[in-house]
């Protein structure tokens, strides 16, 4: 493969970011490059000749630097492997294999070139007006637009890496690292604060790196201050980390090389400095137009030589400034147009004239000229302009250049103020917005605060700094006072010039021109906001940075209004595209483990997501249907052992406790004996079903509760909420992760335990619904003679470290009659059988004790419990649904859960639980239906994808009616 | 290239008519005052003017059109609900959406993909065949899928979730479409001005003049109107209003976020919701990915984002999507969602003779824009509830007759 | 009645894997020892199961009451961490709500647990099984920075502040231990597994690892 | 990110804590119409103010009221219930 091409640098200079030791090699668009480490992208293309980097996302139109600062969003590449990478701000490394993004062809013969050909046939807001008639034509219109727009493509086969994502807190966090934030954190560190200053450049000083002629001393400035700041020992620097969000009470997200910090500020400095804005004329887009801090940053950190021969269009005396520096980098300064008619008397000024500089003061560029189709300019048209941007003649002179530099004037990079909530106003004589109103505890300094000379920055940053320091210990704040700043104007008040033939545009990103936001207003879209919604100014990747002000100054000139009644558009994170991987950072995702999980493990469960909770569905090797059956017939005929320590499990004590139980719940607990427990069902504040459980008396003035494994933490801190509003003598005690529960069923049950405990289990000694504290396998125990699944049972709740020492002595002791463990889905299909309903699939959001066949749990004769009231008003209306059980006996068709019960066209109700029961050998479900319809022997109807199938409604329980099994 | 383009191509100005006048006044009266241009007020004066044939309406708005929920919201269109009240009432809206852009002559970007709220367990999964099963029998195309589908619409999806609660199954909902929310305003605006209403921006209502018990004026920050009949429709903002007249309804207000990524190429065809991950995804004909969470979890009338919000999101995004970890955020906002117990909206006429509402719209108002124009044209009209949203009437709490929607309305939006 | 079964670690399965030295401490199987030169690790950071430490919980309006006449002074601030003469540490946690933590070889919960094997009035026993780690090394803060907003300059020493780690509620506390400086999590046992993994993936870039409960009990095997 | 100080635990982020609703007062029962009663079951006071609300730390189970701008999303004051 052929050489890289290199072209070499200016001269070496002391401040500049790329280390001419280091040579790297990287190919873009198939051509291989030489660079220097330190180099950007866009500057090593630019430094080897290159003025083709990237192509807009509407005409396609060619786009070279223009920012050099993050705001270049048409310089947008990628590798395969990333997509719109940053060309003017990502670093070269050595091999990258770039190519632009969207592009027909090649970045060089772009095929969808030709839109900007027929850009005349695309006005603002075309895509609206067009396309839809006919109809169903539409879709094939959209496939073509969604493929022409668009910018990189995602990779699908790109893997996850996890991005380390912390918290931090400060004093004063200053963002930007330039002389005024630099001067905030001395003032700071000085008054004690523990200060971060956060710069987003890979070193201090921020436009002093670059300032060149336009501030002679900066670079000792920059040294000076840093140095003193490195003595601070309570002033942390973060270089190459920016503030991308600040969100309610200076919660800030910063983006890092180590990932995202999430900072707490007590005070933050915000010393982001201004957004360079460009001119707007025709032709103002194309490769060679760029703004003045663009041409510095190419010639001073990376010592390119920005162009040959240069035309610098400004409307301030920092332009001149430019003018000389490019002239300092070798180029060829072709003239200064001064959009000002009476130009200022500065040394810049001054400096441009003996430099032998023409300037041509009240003129403008009236349009560029293109070269080598559109791909650079080969001149432009300067004539005469007033102040409002009206050419007086369009006639003009042409000037010949390959590059025109834009010094025109800036806006504050007021992001972090507004996203905070703080205003900005429009300031006539600076000819640009200004922080107003500012949130407490955020401080502005330096140009985001209209302050542009270095020292006044110096001393306004040292002001905020120290306001920063007082806010943060509570002091009263010092007085501030507006620096003495040489730059009156630093802003032109309209750098724009219309033309006939367009193309000025005045949004790169999304191609929005001057006639845009004209015809927009004049169609209707009269505000900001609308303007924006409408032309999608704004909306691209540099969120507006470089187009709002602009725009607005369009908007405002068109509807005759100021610019400070036009106002900007909501300022919202982020300052920055942040990917979607540092903000996820190391996605946490707590998942709970019962005691016995590795018990269940080494038995081959296979684990279901209930919840937080990894519960065994079933336990292999069958496949699910045989492990299940046979799980159930192990529960039926021999026993079996569940693990339901997922169910919340709640201490209720205190001389209140009964009372508590007897409003919590529908049920009544006082007469509740002690040794026994009984089902436990609860209700919301609208007779809603929400929980259930059982309820054991432990003594006089203690309960044991249980809930649904869903229900736990909610049940938990709603009776801590009663307890408190009633104020009753109760204390709620959550065992829920601190206890292990397991439920050991089945005819053999008895006997398997009577080998682990001395206590009296007898039929007679340990009765159904009984409750018994005592030793099992040398655990302190709980158990609850209970019966969800029907036969012979008993719940075991023990303390969450002996749990697993429990579940292996049931285990070994039931070797004999063939224990096996048994997993949730054999657990439903039992419980099924003896038509007890699971709270949450045999009800829904709105369904009543009533209607749900709980009736009998609830005491309406009670002075009270939560949701009486309203199942009183609800009670005496006739039901319109009600829960039955029904038997399939042809079931060549199976009906799933949750299809529907139907009458003809009328919706009866739906199937909540359905199975094929190994124990009756026919399938049986309870559903909602009609309430005439429950009367068992009815015929319903059930639809299966289409089909009608019938269902005979039977009485529950399906098995053992009498519970003699659960009872024995 | 359609013929629409070339007239702009040749003719030499640009001369398209105004989408809307801001006329300079108030008058002194109108037949019917709406609050709110948001879709919703818009929509209701298109059809009064042109179904009823009452053109003497101003519709009210504090800040500009389509300033409220219907600029914020994620522009996803679906009729798959699980109550019959629900299901019928959406189905028509989207009927009249299909046809809207025509009905509007203006391109609404309407864009059916096909939306999947996906199963992360067998409850969910239970849900989604109810809410399948009802559609179906009220002729609404939604199927229960499995994850062999899912994938073969949208191939590039982990179903394993990344081990953590893996895809189940999803409710398939092909007339499931995105639209260009803001258009929908635009073209109702227009359509509604194009017939006489007059549309009112910058004006805020102050207060509204009830005697006995019937209306007869609203205040604004530019003067006193006289009018009969007034129409409530400013979702997000409605308690305030509803204080004017004295009415006491369920209505809290929840802030719902959403962002948006920079453009891509399209990859993504269909809409995809899951609510255990709090995540809605589409991708716009821009190529932006749109994206949408749960609601914040408690009340605030501020539009104010959160890091929470997008940090969650993007983790959920990644469990389905984890090959998006370099694509970027551009921008996060946030509109106001006015939630009901029963995730239904309240809709109909009030105790205040007069006084119209259509709130309770929750996370779901855009997709009901043209049936609730429709609808409440009606009802203003014949001052008579409109059989579609009787279900909704503000008087079904008390009756302890609420509608079943609350099972799924929050499973997706 | 009384307990003889061995207890379990919530993080047994996890230590297994590490092939440790078991020690019996009160009861449960702990790991001692998880290899050779572990004490290294101390000097980045280090992951260590503490759940072995017995816990008492004491709740209801008798409880400082009953606790005096076991000659146990509680700390009248909330969340302030007194230690007892035994090494064992006794922290209020509620107006009416104790937390007793024992150290190997400590009597006091014995002694407690014994005494309330009779219901006292007013006493309610509140079982504490909770995963206990102990993050030790300098680099502990930088970890904790990762997975909770409470940073380590933010925790008072000997006191207790409930929050939440990795999403999941924990009670953290500083703790210095054979002279190392630790942060203490105390938090549900259903999380242990989960939160075990999640800090040794982090502490796993800071080049620190797992280590047995020897490094932070020296004389206690 | 909001911060919100718990009498009892101090100040901590907003994500530790679960809001509780509107603080209502419970009608008696037995003292009510129906429709008395299904206002204080399902109306509630939604316009941007001060209003007093439950809020719970969840990781240490301790419920509290706090005085909240709704509009603003300010908080003035929190404390412990006290009947």
């Amino acid at each position: 493969m052929a050489d890289p091409i290199f072209i070499e640098r200016l001269p070496a200079a002391g401040h500049e970011w790329i280390d001419r030791d280091q040579r790297l090699c990287f190919s873009f668009e198939g051509r291989r490059y030489g660079a220097y480490a330190g180099d950007t992208i866009s500057s090593a293309l630019w430094g080897n000749g290159v003025r083709l980097l990237g192509r807009s996302f509407k005409y396609h139109r060619p786009r070279g630097v223009y920012s050099m600062c993050a705001h270049d969003a048409n310089v947008m590449l990628e590798n395969g492997e990333t997509l719109n990478i940053r060309g003017d701000t990502t670093l070269v490394e050595d091999g990258m294999d770039l190519t632009a993004v969207n592009t027909v062809g090649s970045l060089r013969y772009d095929l969808a070139g030709l839109t900007d050909r027929m850009s005349g046939f695309l006005p603002v807001g075309f895509y609206y007006k067009a396309f839809h008639t006919p109809n169903w034509m539409f879709p094939n219109w959209e496939r073509m637009i969604r493929d022409i727009a668009g910018l990189g493509k995602v990779n699908p086969a790109a893997e996850w890496k996890p991005s380390p994502k912390g918290y931090d807190a400060c004093d004063v966090l200053i963002v930007g690292g330039g002389p005024s934030g630099m001067a905030a954190a001395l003032a700071a560190g000085r008054a004690g604060s523990r200060v971060v200053l956060v710069e987003d450049t890979r070193c201090l000083g921020g436009s002093l790196c670059y300032a060149g002629a336009t501030a002679p001393e900066s670079v000792a400035t920059i040294n000076s201050m840093r140095d003193e700041i490195a003595k601070l020992e309570n002033v942390e620097v973060r270089l190459n980390t920016s503030v991308r969000g600040c969100y309610s009470e200076n919660w800030l997200a910063m983006i890092g090389p180590g990932g995202m910090t999430k900072m707490r500020a007590t005070a933050v400095v915000v010393a982001t400095g201004a957004y360079e804005q460009p001119a707007v004329f025709r032709h103002n887009d194309l490769p060679g137009v760029m703004l003045g801090t663009a041409a510095q940053r190419l010639a001073h950190l990376y010592r390119v030589k920005p162009m040959q021969r240069a035309l610098v269009l400004l409307g301030n005396d920092y332009g001149y400034g430019v003018a000389l520096d490019l002239k300092a980098a070798g180029v060829e300064v072709a003239a200064v147009v001064d959009l000002r008619e009476t130009i200022g008397k500065g040394e810049l000024v001054h400096d441009v004239k003996t430099a032998g500089i023409e300037i041509l003061a009240g003129q403008c560029v009236y349009e560029a000229h293109p070269a080598g189709g559109l791909r650079g300019i080969k001149g432009a048209r300067v004539c005469p302009v007033n102040s409002d941007g009206t050419c007086i003649s369009t006639t003009g002179i042409n000037v010949n250049c390959d590059g025109i530099v834009m010094a025109t004037g800036w806006a504050p990079a007021g992001d972090l103020i507004g996203q905070a909530g703080g205003r900005l106003n429009y300031v006539q004589d600076a000819a640009q917005f200004r922080p107003d109103e500012l949130p407490p505890g955020m401080f502005a300094a330096g140009r985001v605060n209209g302050v542009f000379g270095v020292d006044a920055r110096v001393e306004d940053g040292g002001q905020a700094g120290g306001q920063a320091a007082a806010f943060a210990v509570g002091k009263e704040l010092p007085a501030r006072r507006r620096p003495t700043d040489e730059i009156i104007a630093p802003s032109h008040p309209y750098p724009i010039v219309k033309h006939p033939k367009g193309k000025a545009f005045v949004d790169l990103d999304e191609d929005v021109q001057i006639k845009d936001i004209v015809n927009a207003a004049k169609e209707g879209y009269d505000s900001a906001e609308l303007v924006k919604r409408y032309t999608t100014v704004g909306m691209g990747p540099s969120q507006g940075k470089i187009s709002n002000l602009n725009s607005s100054r369009i908007l405002a000139k068109a509807t005759g209004q100021t610019i400070g009644a036009v106002g900007y558009t909501t300022f919202r994170p982020f300052t920055q595209p942040t990917t979607i991987g540092e903000l996820a950072g190391r996605r946490f995702h707590p998942d709970r483990r019962t005691p016995i999980h590795s018990r269940h493990q080494a038995a081959g469960a296979v684990f279901m997501h209930a919840g937080a909770w990894l519960r065994p569905e079933y336990y292999g090797p069958r496949v699910r249907h045989q492990a299940i059956v046979h799980e159930v017939q192990a529960v039926r005929h021999s026993a079996g052992i569940i693990d339901v320590g997922t169910l919340g499990k709640i201490d209720v004590c205190g001389a209140d406790a009964a009372e508590f139980l007897e409003r919590m719940y529908t049920g009544r607990f006082s007469d509740l004996t002690l040794g026994r427990c009984r089902y436990a069902l609860m209700c919301d504040e609208s007779g809603v079903v929400i929980d259930d459980g059982m309820s054991a008396r432990l003594g006089d003035d203690r309960f044991y509760v249980t809930t649904t494994s869903s229900g736990s933490a909610a049940i938990v801190r709603e009776m801590k909420r009663w307890a408190m509003i009633w104020g009753l003598e109760v204390t709620i005690i959550d065992h829920t992760g601190q206890f292990g529960a397991l439920n050991l069923a089945g005819p053999e049950s008895r006997n398997i335990l009577g080998r682990l405990t001395g206590l009296d289990i007898s039929a007679g000694g340990f009765e159904y619904l009984g409750f018994r504290e005592a030793v099992v396998a040398g655990v302190n125990c709980r158990l609850m003679r209970v019966g969800f699944v029907g036969e012979l049972g008993y719940e075991l709740h023990v303390p969450a470290q002996h749990a697993a020492a429990l579940w292996d002595a049931v285990i070994e002791a039931g070797q004999p009659e063939g224990i096996i463990p048994f997993g949730v889905e054999a657990q439903r299909l039992l419980r099924m059988e003896k038509g007890h309903q699971i709270i949450g699939q045999d009800t829904d959001g709105l369904t009543t004790p009533l209607e749900a066949g709980l009736a009998w749990a609830v005491k309406m004769t009670k002075p009270f419990f939560i949701g009486q009231r309203s199942l009183k008003i609800v009670e005496p209306r006739p039901n319109v649904r009600a829960l039955a059980g029904f038997v399939m006996h042809d079931s060549t068709v199976m009906p799933s859960e949750c299809h529907l019960v139907v009458d003809g066209d009328e919706i009866c109700g739906r199937v909540t639980s359905i199975a094929r029961s190994p124990t009756l050998g026919h399938v049986i479900g309870m559903a909602y239906m009609r309430p005439d319809q429950t009367t068992p022997g009815t015929v319903i109807d059930i639809r299966v994808e289409g089909r009608l199938v019938q269902a005979e409604v039977a009485k529950l329980p399906f098995f053992d009616p009498s519970n003699e099994r659960q009872k024995s | 290239m359609p013929h629409r383009l070339l007239r702009f191509g040749l003719s030499k100005e640009y001369n398209e008519p105004r989408m809307f006048r801001s006329p300079e006044q108030l008058k002194k009266s109108y037949d019917v005052v709406i609050i709110g241009a948001g879709g919703h007020g818009l929509a209701t004066a298109y059809y009064l003017a042109r179904d009823h044939g009452i053109t003497d309406v101003a519709v009210l708005e504090r800040a500009y059109i389509g300033s409220g929920g219907t600029g914020r919201n994620t522009a996803i269109v679906r009729a798959n609900y699980l109550t019959p009240e629900g299901v019928a009432f959406y189905d028509e809206s989207i009927r009249l959406f299909q046809d809207l852009s025509a009905d509007l002559d203006l391109n609404l970007f309407y864009s059916q993909r096909g939306h999947f709220t996906l199963a992360h367990s067998d409850a969910s999964l239970r849900t989604m065949r109810w809410r399948a099963e009802v559609n179906k029998h009220l002729g609404v195309d939604s199927e229960l899928v499995d994850t062999a589908f899912i994938k073969e619409k949208c191939p590039h999806i982990d179903l394993s979730c990344g081990g953590h609660a893996p895809v189940m199954g999803a409710l398939f909902h092909p007339p499931g479409a995105i639209a260009r929310h803001d258009a929908v305003a635009w073209g109702y605006g227009r359509g509604a001005d194009q017939r006489g209403v007059e549309i009112h921006q910058q004006t805020e209502v102050t207060g509204i003049v009830v005697k006995g018990d019937k209306v007869t004026g609203v205040q604004t920050n530019r003067g006193t109107i006289e009018t009969n009949k007034v129409v409530c429709a400013v979702a997000g903002y409605t308690p305030p209003i509803l204080e004017m007249v004295g009415i006491k309804t369920p209505l809290v207000i929840q802030p719902l976020q959403a962002c948006v990524s920079e453009p891509l190429k399209p990859w993504l065809d269909t809409i995809i919701v899951s609510a255990s991950l709090h995540l809605y995804v589409s991708q716009s004909s821009r190529g932006e990915l749109v994206m949408g969470a749960s609601l914040d979890p408690y009340t605030i009338h501020s539009t104010r984002s959160t890091l929470d919000f997008v940090e969650g999101l993007s983790g959920h995004l990644l469990d389905l999507f984890p090959f998006l970890g370099d694509v970027k955020i551009l921008r996060q906002w946030a509109g106001l969602s006015d939630m009901t117990p029963d995730f239904s909206p309240i809709m109909g006429l009030t105790p205040v003779e007069g006084f119209y509402l259509d709130a309770g719209w929750g996370t779901w108002g855009f997709k009901a824009t043209p049936v609730c124009g429709k609808t409440m044209s009606y009802t203003v009209s014949e001052n008579k509830p409109h059989p579609l949203i009787e279900p909704f009437r503000l008087s079904r709490f008390k009756e302890f007759e609420l509608v079943g929607e609350k099972g799924a309305a929050s499973v997706g939006h | 009645m009384s307990t003889t079964a061995f207890r379990t670690s919530p993080l047994h399965s996890e230590l297994e894997q590490l092939s440790p030295t078991w020690t019996m401490v009160a009861g449960m199987q702990a790991a001692s020892c998880l290899g050779d030169n572990e004490m290294h690790l101390l000097e980045t950071v280090a992951l260590c199961d503490l759940s072995f430490l017995p816990r008492l919980g004491l709740n209801g309006p008798g409880v400082t009451g009953w606790l005096q006449t076991q000659d146990i002074e509680v700390p009248a601030a909330m969340y302030e961490l007194a230690t007892l003469s035994d090494g064992s540490s006794v922290v209020r946690i509620g107006t009416n709500e104790v937390i007793i933590e024992g150290v190997p070889g400590a009597g006091t919960i014995d002694k407690l647990t014994a005494a309330l094997a009779t219901d006292v009035k007013d006493v309610f026993n509140v079982t504490r099984n909770e995963a206990s780690l102990a993050l030790a090394g300098p680099a502990a803060a930088d970890v904790l920075a990762q997975t909770c907003s409470v940073l380590v300059r933010d925790l008072l020493q000997q006191a207790l502040v409930y929050t939440r780690v990795a999403g999941v509620s924990a009670a953290v506390f500083q703790q210095e231990l054979n002279g190392c400086n630790c942060v203490r999590l105390v938090f549900d046992p259903s999380y242990g597994i989960y939160m075990w993994r999640e800090l040794l993936k982090i502490i796993a870039e800071y080049g620190g690892g797992a280590v047995g409960f020897a490094c932070l009990f020296p004389e206690s095997q | 990110m909001k911060i919100m100080t718990c009498p009892v635990n101090g100040p901590r982020p907003l994500q530790e804590f679960v809001y509780g609703g509107d603080v209502t007062e419970m009608p008696c029962p037995d003292q009510v119409t129906d429709e008395q009663w299904a206002a204080y079951v399902f109306e509630r006071d939604g316009a941007p103010g001060p209003h007093k609300e439950w809020w719970y730390h969840a990781p240490s189970g301790v419920w509290f009221i706090a005085e909240r701008d709704t509009g603003t999303d300010e908080i003035s004051n929190t404390y412990l219930y006290n009947g």
